[in-house]
């Protein structure tokens, strides 16, 4: 029954995120953001891609300052602690580096767009967004009765997700807030689950209930530990601050941006790199007592 | 800074306006920076059963601790009362259950309607913003909302450039009409004072200036002819003891200094 | 902050579960099945309830047969391991012991209704039903395109939980198979819990992740171990086959519904006094060995 | 029993017949009783890594312990690959994601429409049966649908009291007419034969009677007249090994003896 699904980070990008993909990303908000796999994706010099999720801090500025995205559906993009993604403003305001088209959701409807693709129907009903200007911008977004409005379903292409552990077979457990992850997972046609541990399937199957979605919905299991920094990954590491505020300078100006990414992504061959170049920061997050959760009897 | 010399920030005034729209034991969207402040504050004084709503999927019936950037950082999880999904949470908000909700804005005017997409032609903005986060679902479904702004007259403007978060819309029945089956701007609170709305027409007016402005001040800093309460007092200063509670929770200054 | 939710189970029954209610049981489907709540609405002669629920295993057969009943909405009425519920089959065929108004689901239409109540929304569609004559004839399910259906919202005045352990303000954890659990709690206008176990506060809260609904949902919590004999409760105890397979036989005649009330309900005063009866079968449905979930760290 | 003296029941062939059904990686919405075993068999011969879905929200990739009664039964939840709810178990279903269903009846007719609700007029039945529980979601929304029914003249009807479980409705293009996206019934495995569908008209015939009957049988059992294949074979009766796996899985002879 071996079914091992795992890869480099580089082959599951290579292989499930071609050009012109449409990803859903930072399901879990401001937590456990695949960066390493935004990284993987702009070394491999990614284009065209459509990038999907709620909110975006700074790992959607982050893709659209190197090139990498021709389309957004998102209900926020910037930089959640310091303020405006200066590559997303450019883009819109400016067509620099490259022009990006935006369909602009609210939380709610991007993840109802995402529950109606893991559902399997074409919109659900929802009452927000009434008298909006993005429901009047939106046509994924329809009024159907005076007090009702249908989002429709989004399917991405691909789910990328950063979990705090999984096995070789693609079981996965993920814990903290767990935002539109599991919605994105199910919508999606195919899932690249990023773990900070690789574990024995006995482990995760001690705790169905832990578990983020099916294991058959999973392609690609990555083991990149410190794979979401600056994102903070419950049990695992604290948000880097700093690293927010220090892109959001560095970036203002336009001419920062190459020397940044140069920097912090394609002058590091990988994610062990990555983490070597923060040298002392790294440790620092960590967490210093575990806070365990109490026990549990299946029996 | 507190450069008007009154012993506090207009941030750490904002907080404790804020925390007085919170009742006790209500649900509250709490959203992150000040209210987040706001809430703890409510919670270790006037409110101490109130329960706090984060769009990421989080319930706390207990405040998030110091010194947090963004409701998603792992201490904000530790101790919660519910950690689940975003469409859970929001669905909370939508079956009607969030008595107060609380926004941020770039962007009000003057029924209340809050911008945080674009400034400008939305086709071609001058100024990009990065959009409505949850915002727009919060104004849309809670009961009440409160809005926190800088107060400057490019920010309140007699017609915002684009709506995200609707308020009284155009006026009179206008939510109504939209479909919107409760809610509606309670206070904007502003670095200067405190806005409500006409129940009737849906139009903002100046409730309270803070203690180190004037009505003039903020009419100046107005963009449309604000209306003045007749009973337009004084917002209540911070207490010591507030102020207290608000620099433990916020030991920084990150959100108000 | 105190806020204290515990009260007895007649004290729960007699203030949320009126004559005439609505309420939402055996969410869980064949486990963690509100038996002693049940056995409450018997002793206080409750009238004309109407029942939601997926599947019924023996309980709602059970108050069928006691007259509680008025209506059901459920996908299925019966006794999951022995077969036809005769109370049910003799009220829907004789109108014994009274009239019984049935409005038929399946298990997937009647969750959605309680998940559309759950989301404040007035439907939600589905691809499910098309050609039955469960559609046909339930008011509450409309097609409404060539290959859609739109069910509609179910909100139960009450929702009865049965869960593993809460604390007294409301905090629950449970586990195991969720069934349409959260959905129905989240549904109802008001939701009394059954524990296992009262433990503190601190415990429940090292895990949020394991919650079921937000704590105001909870209005009542109960305390009441084996609350959910004869069904199973993961980690507390197995299913008690044995006890299906006597009433399916006792009650298979009119004659034998009221001795078995008798003997197993009316006659004893509560929980305690029914467990003493089951004698040696209770101890011996405890698991010998614990199975523990694998340890998670919310630092 | 085996009173066929065939050393094996006719459950016994039918949990063989059924796990023939499943190819190997499929997903699979098991249900209870004979499919358990059926996929349980499955997974230890020809199908390693089928996938088992169950209603009351679990998904598991190793099959159900011995001995359970229900699908909720404690030790089918240990060692699950997801423990979750039954709208997501079901959206899985409705996604597509189902290659084969099972499911049982108490009635199915010439076009493979099952009846678990009531046998006379639904409004006052002289029989009133439990109900659909999620069979007619797993009919309406998997690949492919496989029924296991008793074989009795009263049960293989020419046309059902109520239609539960879609089947192929009048034929045809019944389904797609009905706006079904996908799905029909594959087989309808019976104590005495294996009925399938003709792929134009949807109307059932016999593929196979059991080694231990005849087509003349079969026909006698079924109440109306029944297609018979050209090809019309006997049913491979279980192997030893086979048989010793079912033995193992329901040690009691609960469900198949």
């Amino acid at each position: 029954m071996s079914n091992v699904k795992i890869v480099s980070m580089a082959e599951a990008i290579g292989r499930w995120v071609p050009d012109g993909t449409s990803v859903a990303m930072g399901t879990a908000l401001e937590s456990l953001i695949p960066f390493a796999a935004g990284h993987e994706l702009i070394r491999q010099r990614r284009h065209d891609l459509e990038l999907i999720g709620p909110i975006s801090d700074m790992l959607f500025d982050q893709l659209i300052g190197a090139g990498c995205v021709g389309r957004i559906r998102a209900a926020w993009v910037g930089n959640v602690s310091a303020g405006l993604g200066h590559n997303f403003r450019r883009a819109v305001e400016s067509g620099l580096p490259g022009p990006l088209e935006i369909e602009e959701h609210s939380n709610f409807s991007i993840a109802l767009a995402l529950l109606a693709g893991a559902m399997g129907v074409p919109y659900l009903p929802a009452r927000t967004l009434l008298g909006t200007d993005l429901l009047a911008r939106n046509p994924s977004i329809e009024r159907v009765t005076g007090d009702l409005v249908h989002v429709s379903a989004i399917e991405p292409d691909v789910a990328i997700l950063h979990v705090q552990r999984a096995d070789a077979q693609g079981h996965v457990h993920c814990w903290g807030n767990l935002g539109v992850s599991k919605e994105a997972g199910l919508a999606a046609k195919a899932v690249i689950v990023v773990a900070e541990e690789i574990v024995d399937t006995e482990m995760i199957l001690s705790d169905p209930n832990r578990v983020l979605l099916p294991p058959y919905k999973v392609n690609a299991v990555v083991h990149c530990p410190g794979g979401a920094h600056p994102s903070p990954v419950q049990g695992h590491y604290a948000r880097d601050h700093a690293q927010y505020e220090e892109y959001h300078r560095a970036t203002r100006a336009m001419e920062g941006v190459e020397p940044w990414l140069d920097a912090w992504v394609r002058d590091l061959p990988d994610r062990p790199a990555y983490l070597a170049k923060l040298g002392e920061r790294w440790p620092a997050l960590k967490p210093v007592e575990p806070r365990l959760a109490a026990a549990v009897d299946y029996a | 800074m507190a450069s008007h010399g009154a012993g506090y920030t207009p941030q750490e005034l904002m907080v404790v306006a804020a925390s007085r729209e919170i009742r006790d034991e209500e649900v509250v969207f709490v959203g992150m920076r000040l209210p987040l402040l706001a809430f703890a504050l409510a919670k270790r004084t006037h409110a101490p059963r109130a329960i706090g709503l984060f769009e990421n999927g989080l319930v706390r019936d207990t405040p998030s601790p110091p010194s947090i950037r963004t409701m998603s950082d792992s201490p904000n999880v530790q101790g919660a009362a519910w950690a689940t999904g975003l469409v859970e949470v929001m669905s909370l908000l939508q079956r009607g259950d969030v008595h107060l909700g609380f926004i941020g804005g770039a962007e009000v005017d003057r029924f209340g309607n809050i911008n945080t997409n674009a400034i400008g032609n939305p086709s071609r903005p001058t100024v990009k913003l990065p959009g409505s986060g949850g915002a727009a679902d919060i104004a849309a479904l809670a009961h009440r909302l409160v809005a926190l702004m800088e107060h400057e007259p490019r920010r309140l403007r007699e017609r915002v450039d684009f709506v995200t978060s609707v308020g009284y819309g155009e006026g009179g029945a206008w939510r109504k009409k939209q479909g919107l089956v409760r809610g509606g701007p309670s206070a904007v609170i502003t670095t200067l004072g405190v806005l409500r709305f006409d129940a009737g027409t849906g139009e903002a007016y100046l409730a309270s200036h803070h203690p180190f402005t004037s009505v003039d001040a903020v009419q100046a800093a107005t963009g449309w002819e604000l209306r003045i309460a007749t009973d337009c007092g004084t917002t209540p200063a911070p207490t010591d003891a507030e102020l207290r509670m608000i620099r433990e929770a916020d030991p920084d200054g990150f959100w108000t200094r």
